[in-house]
C-alpha cells in the first residue's frame, strides 16, 4: 500500500484539523463526527446510514475478533490514523448532512487499500504463499475498481456477513 | 435539509390519520397515513423507456405491431392481431384495457379486470349480491370474506366486459396487496389462490418456493394457502404473481392459471394440450385465420421466467428489484414506482452486485440482445412456416396431411410467443429464455420439412 | 495443532533447496522448494467423474464416440472419428495424445505438442540448433529468448510427430506456468502471445480483459504482450488460454489460434471463411466423408467461451474455480491439483456463493442438463441433414446444387461442435452455449429444406 509519509500525513491532518475549526464544526459537532474519535463500534451507529453495516458487522464472522476501526483504520502509525480518522469523520460527517452520498454506499479505493493491509496485519502469516510475488491487492490499472480485487474479492462477507 | 430535521422525519413515518378497513378502496385515503408510498405509486403514470423495456422502448414503437410486423402475421386471427401495445406504468392497467381495440372490436368478459382493476371490494361486493355470507367488512381472510370474494370472481367472470368494468374504478391499488390492519402483504386474486394451489400439487421443484415445497411434505389436507403459508420474501414475489402470469380467461372457461404441471413453458403446454372445455372440445386460444392451426396464447409469464432464473433461486423477489428500498429521511421504505430497474441501477441492483452502473447495464444489454437477436430467427421461421402452411391450405391439401403440421406450428408458436409476450427481453432467465426460442425454431423448422415430405 | 506448531510450518512453506531457473524442466526439482505445490500437481493422475465431466463422467463412456454414435458421423472422414475421449487429468496429456489413434492412425505434426507437454525448454533448445541467438539461460523475457522460443515452435510444427515428440518429455509442468526466479505466472506458448495480440487488435469488446482495452486505446506501436501488459488476475486465466482454447494445427499452417474478429463462435467462423492456405486454397479442416462438404472442427473453447459468460466479466478466472485456494496447515496455497471444481465445492465456489452446497450442485446440473439436452436436438438435426445431403450426392446431384446445402452443414456443424467440443456443457456461459445451439439448429434444418427445395 502507498504509503503516506510522516509530513504530508502531518500536514494533512492539520489541515483537517483546521477545516473543522472553520465551517465545519457544525457539521462535526451535530452529525458526531466525534464518533470518529472512539474505537466502539456502537458509537459509529451514531449515524443511522451505518446501521446496516453494523448490523451485518454483528453477525460477520469477525464481530468476536475484530472491530470496525481494526479493519478500516490504517494501523503502522498513529498519525496516519489519526488523519484517515479526521478525514472519513469530516468526509462522512458532511456527506450526511448535505446528502451527497450514493446508495448503496461503497467504499472507496483508498481505504479499500487500507482494509486489505488490515487483512494482511492479521493473516499476512497464512497468507504469505499467495502474496509472495506481488500483492493480490489494488489493481496497477486505476480504471479497474478497487473492490473487485485482493482479499476481498472472495471473502467480501467477512466484516457484514453476506449481502444476497 | 439540516440533520435536526432528518432526526425529526425519522419518527414520522407511519401516519395515523384514517381508520383504514376492508372497504377503503380509494388510494388517496390510504395515502393519507402513507403519503410517501402513495407519492411514489402516482408517479406511476409517468412514462419512460429503455432499450427493451418501458412504453414505447427506445426505437421501437408503442405498438408492438407496428414494432414487429412478423406478429400480425403470427396473431392472425385474434384480437391481438389487431391491437397490442408495449406495457407501461401501473396507473394505466384499467385505461389501457378499457381502450384497447382488442375490448372495444372483439367480445371479452370481466375476466379481463382480475389483473386490470382493484376489485378486492368490487369482488365482494358481487359476491353478497349473489348470496354470498357475511358482511363486506369481515376480515378478508375469513371463511365468509373468502367465499364472497369467489362468488364475486366466478360472477363477473361470466359478465360481459362492459358491464363488469362499471363495478371498478380504480387500478391496481394498496387494498389488493395489503392488510389494511397491518399493512402486511396479501394474496387477493382468486386467480394466483388456485393457481398456487394447482402448482403446489403438481411434482415440478420449486427451491424459489420453499413453503410449497414443505407443504408438500405435508399431509395435504388444507390446501396451499400463500396467505398462511408464504414466508415474506415469497410474498414479495406473490403480490405480483396475481397478474405477471400466463393466463387463460376467454369465454369457455373461468379465468385460470395452467400451473398444473410445473412452471415450465413445456408443463404448461402440456397442461393445456390434456385440458378440454366444458362442451368437451380439446384446449386452444383460437383457431390460426391463415394455416387453420389451434394455437395457444401466451401473455406475459414474468413470474414463470424468473421461477426458472437463479434470481429466483436465490431468493431475489420481484420487489427486490421492482420495488427497491429507498431512503426517505432516516428510513427505508419500499419504493411504490412500481418500473424497469435499469432506471435505478443503484438501489435495484448495486446493493447486491458490486459492479459500476455501466457494466450493469452492459451485461443487461448483453443478455437481452442475445434473446431478442434468436427469437427474431425464431420468428422469421415461424413466419414462413405460416406462409407455406397457408399455401398448402389454399392448395388444397387434406386436413390428415395438415393435422401434423398444425401441431408443430402450435409447439413452435407457444415457445415464441412465450418469450416475446414475457417482459424483460430474457433476462428474467437467460439461458431458459434462449433454449425456448431454440426449440422453436426446431419445432418450426421441422414444420416446413413436414409440409414438403408430405406433398 | 498449537499456535506454535502453526507459526513453525508457516516459515516453511518456500524452502530453496534447488536453485531454479530456466533450463530446469523436471517439475521434481521445483516440488523441492514447493512441495505442497508439487504432491498436488501429482494428483493431477487421480481419476474421477461428475455427472458431465471428467474422464468418464457418470453415466457416460470415457470413449466420446462410444457414449454418442452421432459424433462418428458427424466427423466422418476425420481423425476424430476414430477416437475422441473425454479429457482426464493433466498428468496423462503427454501420453493420451502419443497413444489416440488420431496419432498412431493418422499422420500429425509436431504442432500438437504445444498444448500436451512442457515444451518451453525443448523450444529454446530447438531454436538454437536452428540458429536462433543467445543462450539457453538467457532471461525469458529477453530478445533472445524469445527468438529462440518462437524458432524452435516453428521448427516443431514442421517436423513430423512421431520426431517431435521425442525432443519433450514431461506433459506441462511448472516452468510453462511460472517463472523460475520468483514464480510469478508467464505465458511461455507462441500460440496465445501470437492469439491474444490477434484478439487486441481485433474490435471485439473485451470487458474481462481489462488490459487489452487499456491497450487498444495506446499508440499500438508495440504488440500487445501479456508477460508485460497483463494484470495478474488476467494471468490466472491467460496461462490456461495457452492450450484451452479452439485453434488451428493441421500440415497446411502453422499452429495459430483464430482471433483476429474476436472470440465469439461466428466471430472465429468468420476468420476461418477469409483464410486462405498458402496455396491458395481456402480455409478447412476436412472434406466430410459422406456429404463432401468441407467443414471446420471446433475443439474445446473453454476460454472463449467463458469469456462470454458473467464469471469473466466479473474478474473470475479459471484458477479460481480450477485451482482454488487450500490451507495446508498454517498456510493457504493455490491447489495445484487443477480438476472439476464440482469436486471441490466448498472451496471453488462457496467462498463467493454463500448457498449450500447442494444447491449448488443443482444449479450446475441444471445449466448443465439444458445445454445437454438442446444439443442433443441440435445433434438430431445436423445427423439428419448429413443423411439426406449423402443420399442426395449419392443420387447425383449437380455440386451447384449442394454447394449452398453444405455452406449450411459447415455452419451447423461448426456451432454443434462448438459447444459439444467445449468442455463445462455451458456452465463457463450459458445462455451463450444455448443461443450457439439454437443456431446450429436452425442451419441444419435450413439445409434440409434446402436440399427439398433443390430437388
Ligand atoms: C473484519 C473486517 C471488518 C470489520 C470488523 C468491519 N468491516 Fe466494514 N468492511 C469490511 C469489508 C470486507 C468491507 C467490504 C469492502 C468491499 O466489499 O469491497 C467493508 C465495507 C464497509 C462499508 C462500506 C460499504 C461497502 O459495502 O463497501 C462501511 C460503511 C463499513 N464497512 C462500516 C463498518 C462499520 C461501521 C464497522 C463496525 C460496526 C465495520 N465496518 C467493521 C470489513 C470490516
Ligand atoms: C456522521 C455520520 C457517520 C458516522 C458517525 C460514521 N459514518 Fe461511515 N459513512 C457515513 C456516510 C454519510 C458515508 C457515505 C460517504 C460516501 O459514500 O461518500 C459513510 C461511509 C463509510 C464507509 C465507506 C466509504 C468510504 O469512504 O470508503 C466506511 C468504511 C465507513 N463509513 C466506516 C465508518 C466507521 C468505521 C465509523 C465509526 C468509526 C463510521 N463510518 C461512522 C456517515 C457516518
Ligand atoms: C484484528 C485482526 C483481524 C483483522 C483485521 C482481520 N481478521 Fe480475519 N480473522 C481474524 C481472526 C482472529 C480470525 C479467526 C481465527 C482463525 O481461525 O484464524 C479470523 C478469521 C478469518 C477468516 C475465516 C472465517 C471466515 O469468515 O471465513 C477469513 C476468511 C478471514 N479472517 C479473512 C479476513 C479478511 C479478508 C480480512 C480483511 C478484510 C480480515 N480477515 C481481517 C483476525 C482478523
Ligand atoms: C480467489 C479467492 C480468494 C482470494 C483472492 C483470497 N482467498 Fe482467502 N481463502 C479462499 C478459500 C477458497 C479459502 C478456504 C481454504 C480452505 O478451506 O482450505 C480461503 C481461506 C482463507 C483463510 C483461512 C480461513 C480458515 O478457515 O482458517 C484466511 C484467513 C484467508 N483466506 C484470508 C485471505 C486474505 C488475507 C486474502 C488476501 C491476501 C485472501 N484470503 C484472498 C479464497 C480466497
Ligand atoms: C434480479 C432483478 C429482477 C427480478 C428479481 C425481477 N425482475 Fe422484472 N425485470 C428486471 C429487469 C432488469 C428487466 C428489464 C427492464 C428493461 O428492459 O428496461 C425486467 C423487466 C420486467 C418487466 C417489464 C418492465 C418494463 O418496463 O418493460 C416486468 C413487467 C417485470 N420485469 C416483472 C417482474 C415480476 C413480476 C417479477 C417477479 C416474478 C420480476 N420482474 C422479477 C429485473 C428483475
Ligand atoms: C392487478 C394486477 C397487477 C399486479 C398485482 C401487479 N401488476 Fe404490474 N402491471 C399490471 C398491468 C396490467 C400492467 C400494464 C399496464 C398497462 O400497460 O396499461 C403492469 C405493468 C407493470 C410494469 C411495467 C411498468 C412500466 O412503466 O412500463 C412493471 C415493471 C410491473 N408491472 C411490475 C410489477 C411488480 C413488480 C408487481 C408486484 C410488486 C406488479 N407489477 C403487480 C398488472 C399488475
Ligand atoms: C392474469 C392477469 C391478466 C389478465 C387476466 C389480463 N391481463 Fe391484461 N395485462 C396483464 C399484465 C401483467 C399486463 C402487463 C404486461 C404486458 O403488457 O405484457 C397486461 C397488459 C395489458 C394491456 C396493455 C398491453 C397490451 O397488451 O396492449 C392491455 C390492453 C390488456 N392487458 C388487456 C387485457 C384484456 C382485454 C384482458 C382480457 C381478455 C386482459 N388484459 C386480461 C395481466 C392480465
Ligand atoms: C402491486 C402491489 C402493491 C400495491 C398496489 C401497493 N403496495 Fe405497498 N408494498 C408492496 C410491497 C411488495 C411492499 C414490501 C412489503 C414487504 O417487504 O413485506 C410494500 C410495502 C408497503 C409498506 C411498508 C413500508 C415499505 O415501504 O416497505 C407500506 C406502508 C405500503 N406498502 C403502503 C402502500 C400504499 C399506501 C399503497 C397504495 C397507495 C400501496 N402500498 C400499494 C406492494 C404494493
Ligand atoms: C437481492 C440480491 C440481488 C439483487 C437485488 C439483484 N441481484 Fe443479480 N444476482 C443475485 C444473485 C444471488 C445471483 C446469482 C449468482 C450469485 O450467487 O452471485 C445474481 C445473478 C445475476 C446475474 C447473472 C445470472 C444471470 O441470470 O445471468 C446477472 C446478470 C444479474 N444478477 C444482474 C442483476 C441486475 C441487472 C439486477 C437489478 C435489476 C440484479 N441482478 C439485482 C442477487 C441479486
Ligand atoms: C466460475 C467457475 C469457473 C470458471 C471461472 C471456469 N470454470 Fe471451467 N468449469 C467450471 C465448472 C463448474 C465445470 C463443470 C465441471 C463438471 O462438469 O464436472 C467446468 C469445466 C471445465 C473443464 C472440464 C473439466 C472436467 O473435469 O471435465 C475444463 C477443461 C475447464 N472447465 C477449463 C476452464 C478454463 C480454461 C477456464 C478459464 C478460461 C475455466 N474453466 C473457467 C467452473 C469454472
Ligand atoms: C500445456 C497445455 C495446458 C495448460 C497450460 C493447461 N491445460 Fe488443462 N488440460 C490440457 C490437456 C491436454 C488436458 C487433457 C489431458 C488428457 O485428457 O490427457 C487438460 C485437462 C484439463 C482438465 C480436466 C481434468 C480432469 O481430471 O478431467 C481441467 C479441469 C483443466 N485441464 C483445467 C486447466 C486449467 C484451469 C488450467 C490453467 C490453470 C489449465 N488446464 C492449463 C492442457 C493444458
Ligand atoms: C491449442 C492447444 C492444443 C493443441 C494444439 C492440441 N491439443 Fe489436444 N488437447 C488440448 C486440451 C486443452 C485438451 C483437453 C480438453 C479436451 O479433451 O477437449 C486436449 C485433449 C486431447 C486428447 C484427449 C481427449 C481426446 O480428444 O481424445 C487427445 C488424445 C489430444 N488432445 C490429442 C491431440 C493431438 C493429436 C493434437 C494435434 C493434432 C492435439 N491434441 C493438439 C489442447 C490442445
Ligand atoms: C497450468 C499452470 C500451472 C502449472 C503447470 C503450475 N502452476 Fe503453480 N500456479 C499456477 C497458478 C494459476 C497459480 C496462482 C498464481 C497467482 O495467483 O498469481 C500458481 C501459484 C503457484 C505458487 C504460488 C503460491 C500458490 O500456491 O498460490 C507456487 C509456489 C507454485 N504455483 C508452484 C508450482 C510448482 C512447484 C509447479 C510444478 C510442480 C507448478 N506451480 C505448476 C499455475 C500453474
Ligand atoms: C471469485 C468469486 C466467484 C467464484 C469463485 C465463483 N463465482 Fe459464480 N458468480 C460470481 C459472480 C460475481 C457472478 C455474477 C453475478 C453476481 O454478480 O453475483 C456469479 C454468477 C454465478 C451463477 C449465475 C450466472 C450464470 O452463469 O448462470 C452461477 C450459476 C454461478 N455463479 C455458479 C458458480 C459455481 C458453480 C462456482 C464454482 C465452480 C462459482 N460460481 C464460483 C462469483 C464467483
Ligand atoms: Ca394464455
Ligand atoms: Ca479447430
Amino acid at each position: 500500500m502507498p504509503f503516506l509519509s510522516l509530513r504530508t500525513a502531518a500536514l494533512a491532518a492539520s489541515l483537517a484539523v483546521g477545516v473543522f475549526a472553520g465551517s465545519g464544526t457544525y457539521t462535526f459537532v451535530a452529525a458526531q463526527g466525534h464518533s470518529y474519535l472512539s474505537d466502539d463500534p456502537a458509537v459509529c451507529v451514531n449515524c443511522h446510514v451505518m446501521r446496516e453495516h453494523y448490523d451485518g458487522w454483528q453477525h460477520g464472522s469477525h464481530h468476536a475478533t475484530a472491530t470496525c476501526n481494526d479493519c478500516h483504520l490504517p494501523h503502522d502509525s498513529l498519525l496516519q490514523a489519526l488523519f484517515v480518522k479526521a478525514s472519513n469523520g469530516y468526509h462522512h460527517g458532511a456527506a450526511f448532512t448535505i446528502q451527497d452520498f450514493v446508495e448503496p454506499i461503497r467504499i472507496k479505493p483508498g481505504n479499500a487499500r487500507v482494509l486489505e493491509a488490515n487483512c494482511l496485519r492479521c493473516h499476512g502469516e497464512a497468507t504469505q504463499e499467495i502474496t509472495a510475488h506481488g500483492t493480490l491487492g489494488v489493481p496497477s490499472d486505476p480504471t479497474q475498481e478497487a473492490d473487485l480485487y485482493g482479499c476481498v474479492r472472495c471473502h467480501q462477507d467477512v466484516g457484514h456477513g453476506t449481502h444476497r | 435539509r439540516n440533520v435536526a430535521e432528518r432526526r425529526q422525519e425519522a419518527k414520522q413515518t407511519s401516519l395515523d390519520l384514517v381508520r383504514l378497513d376492508e372497504t377503503v378502496v380509494d388510494p388517496a385515503q390510504w395515502g393519507k397515513n402513507f403519503p410517501r408510498q402513495h407519492d411514489a405509486y402516482l408517479r406511476t403514470a409517468e412514462r419512460f423507456s429503455t432499450k427493451y423495456g418501458g412504453a414505447g422502448s427506445e426505437g421501437f414503437a408503442k405498438s408492438r405491431l407496428e414494432d414487429d410486423p412478423r406478429l400480425v402475421t403470427i396473431f392472425d386471427g385474434y384480437a391481438f392481431a389487431i391491437d397490442f401495445n408495449q406495457r407501461q406504468g401501473h396507473a394505466y392497467m384499467l385505461d389501457d384495457q378499457r381502450k384497447t381495440k382488442r375490448v372495444t372490436q372483439r367480445k371479452q368478459t370481466g375476466a379481463c379486470l382480475h389483473c386490470h382493476s382493484s376489485n378486492t371490494v368490487a369482488y365482494r361486493e358481487l359476491g353478497l349480491k349473489h348470496g354470498a355470507p357475511g358482511k363486506l367488512d369481515d376480515p378478508f381472510l375469513t371463511d365468509n370474506a373468502q367465499k364472497q370474494l369467489y362468488a364475486g370472481f366466478e360472477a363477473s367472470c361470466k359478465m360481459p366486459y362492459d358491464e363488469a368494468t362499471k363495478l371498478v374504478s380504480h387500478p391496481v391499488t394498496c387494498i389488493d396487496c395489503h392488510d389494511p390492519q397491518n399493512m402486511a402483504l396479501r394474496i387477493t386474486k382468486p386467480g394466483l389462490l388456485d393457481g398456487i394451489d394447482a402448482l403446489a400439487r403438481s411434482e415440478d421443484p420449486v427451491p424459489h418456493l420453499p413453503t410449497v415445497e414443505k407443504w408438500r411434505k405435508g399431509d395435504r389436507k388444507v390446501r396451499y394457502d400463500p396467505n398462511r403459508e408464504a414466508t415474506r420474501q415469497e410474498m414479495r414475489s406473490l403480490v405480483c404473481a396475481q397478474c405477471h402470469v400466463e393466463y387463460y380467461c376467454g369465454a369457455k372457461a373461468t379465468l385460470f392459471f395452467p400451473w398444473g404441471k410445473g412452471l415450465k413453458a413445456e408443463q404448461i403446454e402440456a397442461v393445456y394440450a390434456e385440458y378440454k372445455f366444458a362442451d368437451g372440445t380439446p384446449f386452444s386460444d383460437w383457431k390460426h385465420k391463415r394455416t387453420g392451426a389451434d394455437v395457444y396464447k401466451a401473455q406475459h409469464p414474468e413470474f414463470e421466467l424468473w421461477s426458472q432464473g437463479v434470481h429466483a433461486r436465490s431468493g431475489v423477489s420481484c420487489a427486490d428489484c421492482h420495488m427497491p428500498y429507498v431512503r426517505e429521511g432516516a428510513i427505508k421504505i419500499s419504493d411504490h414506482h412500481v418500473k424497469s430497474p435499469l432506471l435505478d441501477v443503484a438501489r435495484a441492483c448495486q446493493v447486491c452486485h458490486r459492479f459500476p452502473e455501466q457494466e450493469i447495464q452492459a451485461r443487461v444489454a448483453t443478455i437481452q440482445d442475445r434473446t431478442h437477436h434468436l427469437m427474431s430467427r425464431a420468428e422469421d421461421a415461424l413466419v414462413q412456416l405460416i406462409g407455406e402452411l397457408e399455401a398448402a391450405k389454399q392448395a388444397g391439401a387434406a386436413e390428415a396431411k395438415l393435422q401434423p403440421v398444425w401441431a408443430l406450428q402450435r409447439k413452435a408458436q407457444w415457445r415464441l410467443d412465450f418469450v416475446n409476450a414475457e417482459n424483460s427481453m430474457g433476462f428474467h432467465a437467460p439461458q431458459e429464455a434462449a433454449r425456448i426460442l431454440g426449440e422453436a425454431i426446431d419445432y418450426a423448422r421441422q414444420g416446413q420439412l413436414a409440409l414438403r415430405d408430405a406433398k
